[in-house]
């Protein structure tokens, strides 16, 4: 069983979670949003700078376990530069990895891969969504112009 | 299974001689006789693969579900939203955010009253009923009308216990905020024209609830064909355990609707003074919700998608016509409901003219035969049928053509005794 | 049963190692491991009778309650009656009159926030609960207080996780109207003095709910004792089957109330336009009920009765004082609620320092046990505790010091683990 | 099977249901009350004349089974000339004899015999116990001066 376990908690992960990137806030905020899995507790505060409606910056602040607050830092380093469009496209990729189903065409799994131990725990696939989650809801509302102040995940 | 046979004509056809020997219940002898088993729309007998799915449930998986991070809770809840997703497809595909887990359907019906009808009635508006439903298809809407002055307007019978559909437009007037309706009488029998009322429903801007408790047992029903708003019945009348029921809600109106029961798991976020609500179905769940029963109510569908609800609906049309003319022999009787069976399900209703339904129905029972007697819950259109009780022969799918000749032989047996003919 | 032992001291004394065999769901495997099962705060497990009860149910006597004339229906009413009997015997000998069926805690205190509460909180009113409560015993008041502008107060706690008992005059004030207070927490452990919190309850002529979820399992409970006015409680947390619940209420209190859900059962007369009531405890089970699951949760209690419940208390206490032992010796972990077991039952609640619990719940599982991680529905007691989230080992008869040694010991290699300790 | 059906309706029950006593509308009415068994929709019509607290005379309209009919019957033959007490005291016999209990000292059981066969049939026992009920109620009310409009039994 150790094996299943440490499939979940790979080193990368671990990496992630004891030095978790995008912790420093922001000065120039142009979306901000909440996230929150009320199954687990887990919470997470995202604040993001745009330019060109790319993703400048980006702020995870993640109160949470180990999954959730990996998935979180992974995505900090994942979508600097990434527009909307792209960012939703890794969003699918994670679902998928998540899922054990097939990843659409053209993006580059890299890191995300270490996410796919965590399919064995179905449970904990909802901590992995959190972030992407919280910040496809953000992204896609800023460009509806809609305020959105609050994700979910159960 | 073997318990299907394919005819000539490639459509199942089921034969209840061997589909009884999953039914333990049915070797049981009542005073010395063989059981016959007449009152399945009080509640139907269960197979051997839900009661062994309940054994199974407590000695492999037992534990409380949604928020487990130990193997026995995410398998409890994997079963336990498993059944759901085969509740959405069995009723014509929905999603699994529209089944909520109730009681049963007099719960899933007054969750609507609660959470829907609380809000939506206002004086002045008007629920329309039928004169065939059952206490719990009334009650709640009696109650509702009173607290809020709301108008209650019922379809008429005619004869034969069919809706008089002549008058509609008079009855589900523009005032009108919802209909609510029993797809299937459990006393006459009678199959209600569900789509052609909600097409009229939704004319004047009032939603339609179809209370299915005697329908989905017995007959295909796709929730998106009728465009029902609200579709409500119970497990245990379909194979499943008691304790189960399921409300079927179109997901745009869950959402906009307050959950009924307030605690755990339906939550998202509780402070001292403010509480957030979960996302369908979750939002009406409160509580550990009855999960043993729910995870053994699949194998009941999966027995009912075996035989096919066509299959299933041909076989009772053929016992309730067979019924019918065998009663129609003993000219003491009056039986109720429609005479031509595409009308109808297998719930047949009758009175001898001297015997009283309650002496009736223990002296069947001393033949080993289960009827029921009474007003059925259903007081209302016992007065308008100009009786107080009658005795109810009701037909599921392993009854057999003997076992009528059995009742039929048995109530001129009550002749004899009671009238001394 | 020859689970038992009696003492030097006249007193019984239960062996888990024995009474294991009468709960199969104990021989699974977990990961290639032995189940241990300390997550019966959730939900217990069921011995072989309760399950054998629900077979033989089906097997023999499934009909519907109530309005039957014949045999099974007969059978299945008095198997469902006797069960309430039991019931109402083993919380101190109250009336079956004062024993209504629900699906659980949840609904039961529901079924008071709706029935008794609608029709007598006011605005202005004041509703007094603690901050340890569940959210089932937290969310139907705020809701309520909303919608009739009525005030909640709590009851603070102290470090240990007790009542303060202090400014209580300051709190239970005469505007008082309902004070709802758990007997056991589910998070601390804490036994609360509901007894003296309903004297107090009382002189300020308010009433006294008691959430017995977590107490009737595990204590001698005696509502009369305790003058409670409601008492609610769930089987599924006691052996007994999911599904099922209890809601006691004293008789005078009950009478004068209106239903809660309206259909079958629950009526003594329905016309069109109007609906009596039947008496208690009939009047609020509307529909059909879950009966195969009220009837089986006769055996579990049987087999508590057979325990003894100062056996069960006996044995909670002995686990629970040793568990504390073990796990103060860790010392990166912060152990909450009372630490004289004389004051709590065997919920235990901890957090590791640097795992989060969802990390320690899932390597806990990689050993074959099931501890609870979470909010267990008492976010706003969470958040005064000034964490998230939780783990939670809770205790049950069948629990050895051996598993809580295993335990400590896979907390251990979490440390390894996670910390590279 | 046929021995205990015809333990429940003996020649006596089945003569009183096929001639019930008591049918005669009364002129004199001093108490009226009326009797419902919701479970089964068994209901009663009763008026009593009194003569110095004594029933003097007792119509009983009973729409029903054979067991209430004839229990009403034989309640109607039986009361005449009795006071509440005595009253009491029968339908507490009646009581006793359909759950099987010792019947109280001092009362004549007589004809109320017949009804032991219905502590067979637990549920046809409230059928029985109506028309006591109903009058019973009735008595007890006028006594203390209150009206009683409807008595059950479930
Ligand atoms: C203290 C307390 N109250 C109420 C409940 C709710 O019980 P149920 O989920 O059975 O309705 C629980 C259990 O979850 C509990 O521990
Ligand atoms: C037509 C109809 N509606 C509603 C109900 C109530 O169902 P339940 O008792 O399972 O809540 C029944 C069954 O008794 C019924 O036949």
């Amino acid at each position: 069983m150790n094996e299943q376990l440490d499939e979940l908690y790979r080193d990368i992960i671990m990496d992630h979670y004891r030095n978790p990137r995008g912790k420093r806030k922001l000065d120039k905020i142009d979306i901000r949003n909440e996230g929150k899995n009320p199954v687990c507790g887990d919470e997470i505060e995202m604040q993001v700078e745009l330019e060109d409606d790319k993703v400048k910056d980006i702020h995870v602040g993640c109160m949470g376990c180990a999954i959730s607050v990996s998935s979180g830092s992974i995505l900090a380093e994942m979508v600097k530069g990434k527009s909307l469009s792209e960012v939703k496209k890794i969003a699918e990729t994670v679902k998928a990895l998540l899922r054990g189903e097939p990843v659409p065409d053209g993006v580059d799994v890299g890191d995300l891969e270490v996410l796919e131990g965590i399919k064995q725990f179905p449970v904990r696939v909802k901590c992995a969504l959190l972030s992407w989650t919280t910040l496809v809801d953000a992204l896609e509302s800023h460009e509806k112009g809609k305020d959105v102040t609050l994700s979910t995940t159960e | 299974m073997d318990t299907i046979t394919t005819s000539k004509k490639e459509h199942k056809q089921l034969d209840p001689m061997i589909l009884r020997d999953d039914f333990p219940i049915l070797n049981r002898k009542i005073n010395g006789k063989d059981l016959i088993y007449l009152d399945n729309a009080a509640t139907t007998q269960k197979p051997w693969s839900v009661i062994e799915s309940l054994r199974r449930y407590y000695e492999y998986q037992n534990a409380n579900v949604h928020r487990g991070l130990h193997t026995l809770a995410e398998e409890a809840t994997s079963a336990f939203e498993n059944t759901r997703e085969k509740v959405a497809q069995f009723i014509g595909g929905v999603k699994t955010e529209e089944i909520i887990y109730t009681r049963g359907t007099t719960e899933a019906i007054n969750l609507v009253a609660y959470s829907w009808g609380r809000k939506n009635i206002k004086e002045g508006d008007r629920i329309v009923l039928t004169e065939m439903e059952h206490h719990a298809n009334l009650v709640p809407w009696i109650v509702l009308a009173k607290e809020t002055g709301a108008e209650l307007r019922y379809i008429p019978i005619d004869v034969d216990g069919m809706l008089q559909m002549d008058n509609l437009d008079q009855i589900i007037a523009p005032d009108t905020k919802l209909v609510s309706v029993t797809h299937m009488s459990n006393v006459l029998g009678t199959i209600n024209p569900v789509k052609e009322l909600a097409e009229r429903a939704h004319a004047q801007g009032a939603l339609m609830l179809v209370d299915g408790a005697q329908s989905v047992p017995h007959l295909q029903v796709n929730v998106k064909d009728i465009d029902a708003d609200f579709y409500a019945f119970s497990a245990h009348k379909m194979l499943g355990p008691t304790g189960v029921g399921i409300l079927y809600g179109k997901e745009e109106i869950l959402e906009n609707m307050e959950p009924f029961n307030y605690g755990g798991e339906m939550i998202s976020e509780v402070r001292f003074d403010h509480a957030d609500w979960n996302s369908l179905p979750w939002k009406f769940e409160a509580g550990t919700p009855n999960i043993a029963d729910a995870v053994a109510f699949a194998p009941a569908l999966d027995y009912l998608n075996d035989l096919g609800m066509e299959a299933v609906r041909e076989h009772e049309k053929e016992i309730t016509a067979y019924a019918l003319r065998r009663l129609s022999e003993l000219k003491y009787l009056r039986v109720f409901g429609p005479t031509d069976v595409k009308h109808r399900g297998g719930a047949v209703s009758f009175i001898d003219r001297e015997i009283h339904p309650h002496d009736l129905a223990t002296f069947l029972d001393s033949r080993g035969i289960a009827v029921r007697a009474g007003h059925h819950c259903a007081q209302p259109l016992a007065k308008r049928l100009g009786v107080v009780s009658t005795a109810r022969a009701s037909f599921y799918i392993y009854n057999t053509m003997e076992e009528v000749d059995k009742l039929v032989e048995a109530l001129k047996e009550a002749r004899r005794y009671f009238c001394n003919e």
